[in-house]
């Protein structure tokens, strides 16, 4: 059930951490209406298939667009509604199966393009609305339906993927963390260029990380998550890949390209230099003419 | 004197066989034939056998030509697999610097590199040849002299020079076989055409009519013989009005004109068999969510990495039902080049009028050639758009069951456009009344496409020839010389496959039999002819080759004669 | 005394309602009732409307049954979506802790939760409710403690208690309505069944199905509802003879399985239509290349992510050309739990002997229902293996105008396997004449599929029911009834939908009027049937659901009407 | 026109780079039949759809299996191939619009997987079958036809993206070095698990970049390619990282993982580990029974 739609029935696990994530988008696009007076259907959001991408239908005060399509596809589809339309912000909602699995092959296209897009990535480390098979995130080792001696893959670091790729601005956080993850979101759509902010979403019915996230100090367990440290400087690439190769979650802003051109400012840019003359149909035509 | 003259230039791919044939019908265009080249070549890119015709005629051409008046062979190979196509009393022009022939008489060895050399212009081995051909075929040299003359005044110093050396070397062409022998009719003077002709190819004209029609962006990935449409478009369109992308992969492809179309554009992609065997998921979506767009599919030999550089007509089934569900995509498959430019422009006004996807289906013979028609006359070009949202149904997208307003992001009407069943803001839903309306809104949209219109002659015969797509000008060519050998046959012809224009589909089923040529073996468009009540029976071909008049002819005519023995025992 | 019970429990997702029909089913299996399952519920995971439904009979199930005896209704919004197939005269439980009812006094309230904590059992709401149902339809409890008995002696501590608490909540649930009312007529004993039975679903079956017929290698990805195969896959197949991956996506799936056919082994990947949307270019190269493979396609409501928890009948036409250029790809659809069984061992089989892809069309409905089936005679099962090649052709792996020996990679014989237009030694070639024989070689290889087998009955009737995979049941007790009121009528079935068994063409040609009964919107078997020659129109129904029996007996009815009025006006 | 058959009639324009990626190809499997007794015949090359991958037709010398398939899907052929017949060799030969545009997305999950495949990449910067468009290995700013105002996406960087993704075994070298690719082949397909051997192998026909490679000194012209310092430790991570962050074409073993476990001995291994029974059809059917 969403405001907008009574009749809308889909309904997350309680507990699930997209809720968080659903709240902190709808506080940071209330703050950029009202701060900043972005006109909210100027906002569209793309979302995945799996628990995550159904946070499209459930999206509470100012309603964006919405494109709700295939599994993976997300990011094809945000270059496709930016490319000729540079005045809409494009917010990808998306889980770690959908993003990272099957759409993998699109995170270096348009990090390369540097695509003016904001992608929200919730990782649970599984694919949840399938019921629970192993994603790419999914701990080595783990036991699912389809690892039934534990997962042998290697586990992915979406993290140290982004900055490969080229993703010029990227933020790591948790599903709890509203209030800052509100926070980076804002900051990341106002990112010339592609940016993506990955956030530990857990899953309760399948694979539920809160206690690993928090640690526990009692049992002597460190917490999966640890703030940035403050003299981390987001300009240093080769600093932010270590942060992404500690095998911990580390919470902040990782990494910003200073020099970003996104996409259309580049295709702009470059036109108005080389100034080649639009010519008509009709012109052409007659270019053709025996 | 003769009406036609077709020739070939065949040699491997890098020697300018190609390039030779395109300047002798520009040439002959120029005053005043009516040309059309065809070409074919391995999918390699120097090397290999390959070869170009040029078919010029004093009439509008129909097909190629079944058979070759000059073969000009530029080494063994070359010699050994064409001849075959040589008419009686043609001519062989041999590359005498590579291998010797003795052909009763009929085969003139020229050394056209030598020569070239010997004029000072060692790359003017094509003009060389080419003056030998006019000789052969007794056309004027003047004709290529003014060709030459305005080919190359592009008012650079040096082009008087450069005019002056390729004229030398179509004479020294033409000297060199002065008094051997000539073809047994020369071809006739051209008669005056009216009106503003251009040449163009197949893929231009597809293009432009895209873009008369209002396209804005085009996004699309590398593949023959589809590639281009994409790099015409990345050459032609500039400025803030237009996006032109190359994509990582056809499922980037795909999704990305969704995208835009979703966004407000008139999109549309190009690719081949490989690329829209990736699409199908997509087309899916686009149906589904109601995303107009349009796919360029340029028809190779399949399936797999097939044959990439020989045309067929076998992606037809495919294209109709490209992905699971229910699902009847419109396709429009032109049958000429001057179709390829109305054919596009309809697909794009039929993207945005019904609010889904549109394939166009072309084919590596109509993509690749060139023509010469009359300049397409613009005013009578439509530019349709979808209507638009006022926000006055709210968010209610899937409203009705029909065609309904558009919401375009950053105006009112936000919702979610869904590929999920959904209801009508656009969420997804699994109650299956509502999948019941839904299912009836997405397939009575397609009413609106009714407008198709066809050709139709000789309604009364019991027995019609209908072909589609590229096959069309092979069929009427035999189906001319049927007509004139006295035989009663019907003829229909639509570019609009999908829906079929209803007045058409009324006059097939009442047909006997409706006999359909087409370069594929299941026989795709008589099988769906089939479904739809119409007693159709293909004559299938798939050689990668189109249609040769004679043997279809005779084809139709024995089908022909089937029938009536079929109808005689009744 | 009746001889069918049909319950439904209908509640939210998480409460149990699938998990109460289940038990319900295997208690009345077990005491040697014959059962059939079916479930239904939204794409998430926990809460949504969601119903399980048991059908229980003395005689063999054809379908789940059109109307309801009993409803468990666990809220407001699940009695007012089920109760409109509640047959008259029948019973609702509901959950008085949720709501109030007033229902002419067949409504009868229990507070199950409160029951189960006061049975000392809080978890045993299920079998309250169960010894309520049983109560209502004067089943002896004692069948149901005999299940509870049996599942519950697991050999380990504790079980004793766990089985003499699920007993005495049994008694209370049927306590707390005794003597309030009962069902008209209550079920007739079972009547003993001959032979080992087991309880099975669909999944299950299509899944054993495959392993006994020799599958080597499953490569799968999540996707409703084709995930249970590839998880049961994982569970069941163990050691060096076997793998089963999960992919990245589908293109990796089929890609890889390719692979896998390629180097020897039997593989097969299971999907739904997004995911065989994205498997057309690799169905493509297997059919090019020659590559044994299966794709398992459970159909659910499309297009694009459409209806993924439902079930329908829409992906024949994909199936059968999945991808650009000329193929026609193998389908077998099973039409019951135990034809899945056959259906995927035929599969391998098919995919083994004829050296290519196979597609078994299975769906929803039947990979997610449970039935009683007696075991599968494994003596019966074949395992059939490609012939494999001694080398001595050397390396002309596609020699001949058939099926011919496979090189196994190790083994002798290497040659390229080619998705690219090739000659015998799989090497690319542009030659026409090579298309030409290749493209007759690999249509020529379903000549050795012609062995499917067919159903027929009263074959003089002209007019016939021919249903398709899971359409058969609710058909085949259509046809029941109308041949029990007097009329004629044909019936036929096969699961090899492509090729069809010949002799099965022929009949159904020879027919006045074949009627397809099938859950799509474009008729899309009729179709095919259509362009091969059939008189064939389709009963279509898109809602996500099975057909009721009666509803489809009026449908064939009307059209038999609509037929016998066209031959009385000729 | 191949040895083994004399029908086949593509050839590669003459000095294309692929010349030498076959004849180091030829050299390693010849040096492996004599010197290791590996049977040819279970070796299978699976080649992608470019003029790179037609090498699997001109193959001289002992032949090997092989499979040309479709555009892009060279790796998860590998996977089916080897997922049941870990005994097979197979070597991959691909160019870098299909091992790293439409094919990209499979060089994660089998980096993770660590299957045990050797990828020779050849890398000419171009689209070379399709007639010169760009790649992502295309240079920033070069005209190509589909680029007319110059590549506006950022060059991919393929060592790094290996790296990242996982890939335990990656050398980098010119087509015009024959012998030490033909050895860097071979010490590749010893690797035990996913190894790559990423090639420049101009394209004298839309980009040739035999100049910029070598470079030229009188022209004060420094060239791309330098060879890889004795003293760099292809077991650290971080200098490989560096060295394929450099923007020139490092030349020799970049990185090799020491602990590399390939997917086939991870699956053989948690087997034996949790030590399944393997039921029979029958025993499982058996199971079911009412
Ligand atoms: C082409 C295709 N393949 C598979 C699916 C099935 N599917 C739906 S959601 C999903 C996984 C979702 O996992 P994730 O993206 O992590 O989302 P979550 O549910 O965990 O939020 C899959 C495999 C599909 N819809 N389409
Ligand atoms: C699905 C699909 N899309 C596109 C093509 C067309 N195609 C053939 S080769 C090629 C690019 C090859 O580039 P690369 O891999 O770099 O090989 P090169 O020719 O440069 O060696 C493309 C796009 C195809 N065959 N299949
Ligand atoms: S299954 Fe997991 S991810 Fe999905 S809604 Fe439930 S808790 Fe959230
Ligand atoms: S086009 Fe380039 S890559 Fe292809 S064969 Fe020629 S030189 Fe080699
Ligand atoms: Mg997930
Ligand atoms: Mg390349």
């Amino acid at each position: 059930m969403s405001k907008r739609n009574p009749d809308y029935d889909f309904k997350w696990c309680p507990g699930c951490g997209d809720f968080g994530v659903k709240r902190a988008i709808e506080s940071a696009l209330v703050q950029r209406s009202t701060e900043k007076q972005e006109s909210v259907e100027h906002t569209v959001m793309v979302a995945g298939i799996g628990c995550s991408g159904n946070l499209v239908h459930l999206q509470e005060g100012p309603q964006p667009f919405g494109i709700h399509g295939i599994h993976g596809r997300t990011l094809p589809i945000a270059y496709g509604i930016k490319s000729g339309r540079p005045d809409l912000n494009v917010l990808i909602v998306s889980g770690d199966g959908d993003f990272l699995s099957i759409g993998g092959e699109h995170i270096g296209p348009q990090a390369k393009r540097n695509l003016d897009v904001t992608a929200v990535v919730m990782d649970n480390g599984v694919y949840g609305l399938t019921k629970g098979q192993a994603s790419p995130t999914t701990e080595f080792e783990a036991v699912t339906p389809t690892t039934p001696y534990g997962k042998l893959d290697d586990r992915m670091s979406p993290l140290e993927t982004y900055l490969s790729a080229g993703v010029g601005y990227l933020a790591s956080t948790l599903s709890t963390q509203v209030k800052q993850m509100a926070e980076l979101i804002s900051d990341a759509m106002d990112h010339p260029g592609f940016a993506v902010v990955h956030v530990q979403s857990p899953c309760t019915t399948y694979n539920d990380t809160y206690a690993a996230l928090k640690g526990n100090a009692k049992e002597g367990i460190e917490p999966l998550a640890f703030p940035i440290p403050d003299d981390h400087d987001p300009e240093d690439f080769m600093a932010a890949v270590t942060l992404a190769r500690t095998g911990r979650v580390p919470v902040g802003l990782l990494y910003r390209r200073s020099d970003s051109v996104p996409a259309h400012e580049r295709l702009r840019a470059a036109r108005e230099r080389v100034g080649v003359k639009q010519l008509s149909v009709d012109e052409i035509l007659t270019g053709m003419a025996i | 004197m003769s009406k036609n003259l077709v020739v070939r230039f065949a040699g491997e791919g890098g020697q300018g066989v190609v390039g030779g044939s395109e300047i002798l019908a520009a040439a002959a265009a120029q005053v005043g034939y009516h040309v059309q080249t065809f070409a074919t070549f391995p999918s390699q890119i120097k090397g290999g056998p390959a070869w170009g015709q040029a078919s010029i005629s004093t009439g509008p051409l129909l097909s190629g030509g079944d058979y070759l008046d000059i073969l000009v062979a530029l080494n063994r190979y070359a010699y050994d697999h064409n001849v075959q196509e040589l008419r009686e009393g043609g001519i062989v022009i041999y590359n005498s610097e590579d291998f010797e022939l003795d052909e009763g008489g009929r085969a003139i060895g020229i050394a056209a590199d030598q020569l070239a050399r010997e004029s000072g212009n060692p790359r003017a081995a094509n003009m060389i040849v080419i003056g030998a051909v006019a000789e052969l075929a007794g056309m004027p040299l003047s004709y290529i002299e003014q060709f030459v003359t305005k080919r190359f005044s592009r008012g650079r110093p040096g082009d008087e020079q450069i005019i002056e050396g390729n004229i030398k070397a179509l004479h020294m062409g033409a000297e060199a076989c002065k008094g051997s022998f000539s073809l047994g009719s020369p071809i006739e003077d051209p008669t005056p055409i009216e009106g503003e002709r251009i040449l163009i190819k197949g893929f231009e004209a597809s293009s432009l009519g895209a873009i008369a029609a209002g396209l804005d962006t085009f996004i699309g990935y590398p593949i023959s013989p589809a590639t281009t449409m994409l790099t015409f478009m990345e050459a032609n369109l500039h400025g803030d009005d237009y996006f032109v992308g190359q994509s990582s992969s056809e499922i980037e492809s795909i999704a990305a004109i969704l995208g835009a179309g979703y966004a407000g554009k008139r999109a549309m992609t190009s690719t081949a068999g490989p690329g829209l065997s990736l699409m199908g998921e997509g087309l899916g979506l686009a149906w589904m969510a109601e995303i107009p767009l349009v796919v360029a599919n340029i028809q190779r030999g399949g399936p797999a990495t097939g044959l990439p550089t020989k045309t067929e007509q076998s992606d037809l089934l495919v294209s109709l039902n490209p992905g699971h569900g229910d699902m009847s995509i419109p396709v429009i498959a032109p049958g000429t080049v001057e179709e390829a430019f109305w054919a596009a422009a309809a697909a794009v006004n039929w993207a945005e009028r019904y609010q889904g996807p549109v394939i166009l289906l072309s084919e590596a013979s109509i993509a690749e050639r060139a023509e010469d028609i009359l300049k397409p006359d613009l005013s009578l070009v439509r530019e349709e758009r979808r209507t638009v949202s006022d926000g006055s149904v709210e968010n209610r997208r899937y409203e009705g069951d029909g065609v309904s307003p558009f919401p375009v992001p950053g105006g009112p009407g936000a919702y979610v456009a869904n590929g999920s069943e959904h209801d009508e803001p656009g969420d997804t839903t699994h109650l299956p009344d509502v999948h019941v309306r839904m299912t009836h809104r997405r397939f009575n949209k397609l009413d609106v496409l009714m407008d198709g219109d066809y050709e139709s002659e000789r309604t009364d015969a019991p027995v019609a020839l209908m072909p589609w797509g590229g096959s069309k000008g092979s069929a009427r060519g035999a189906y001319n010389e049927i007509i004139e050998e006295g035989e009663d046959l019907g003829w229909y012809y639509t570019m609009y496959l999908n829906p079929l224009p209803p007045a058409l589909l009324d006059e097939l089923r009442a047909k006997e039999l409706v006999i359909v040529p087409e370069l594929n073996y299941l026989g795709q468009f008589s099988r769906v002819l089939r479904s739809m009540g119409v007693n159709a029976q293909s004559i299938t071909q798939y050689t990668g080759l189109p249609f040769k008049v004679g043997e279809l002819k005779s084809s139709v005519r024995e089908q022909m004669r089937a029938e009536s023995g079929k109808l005689a025992r009744v």
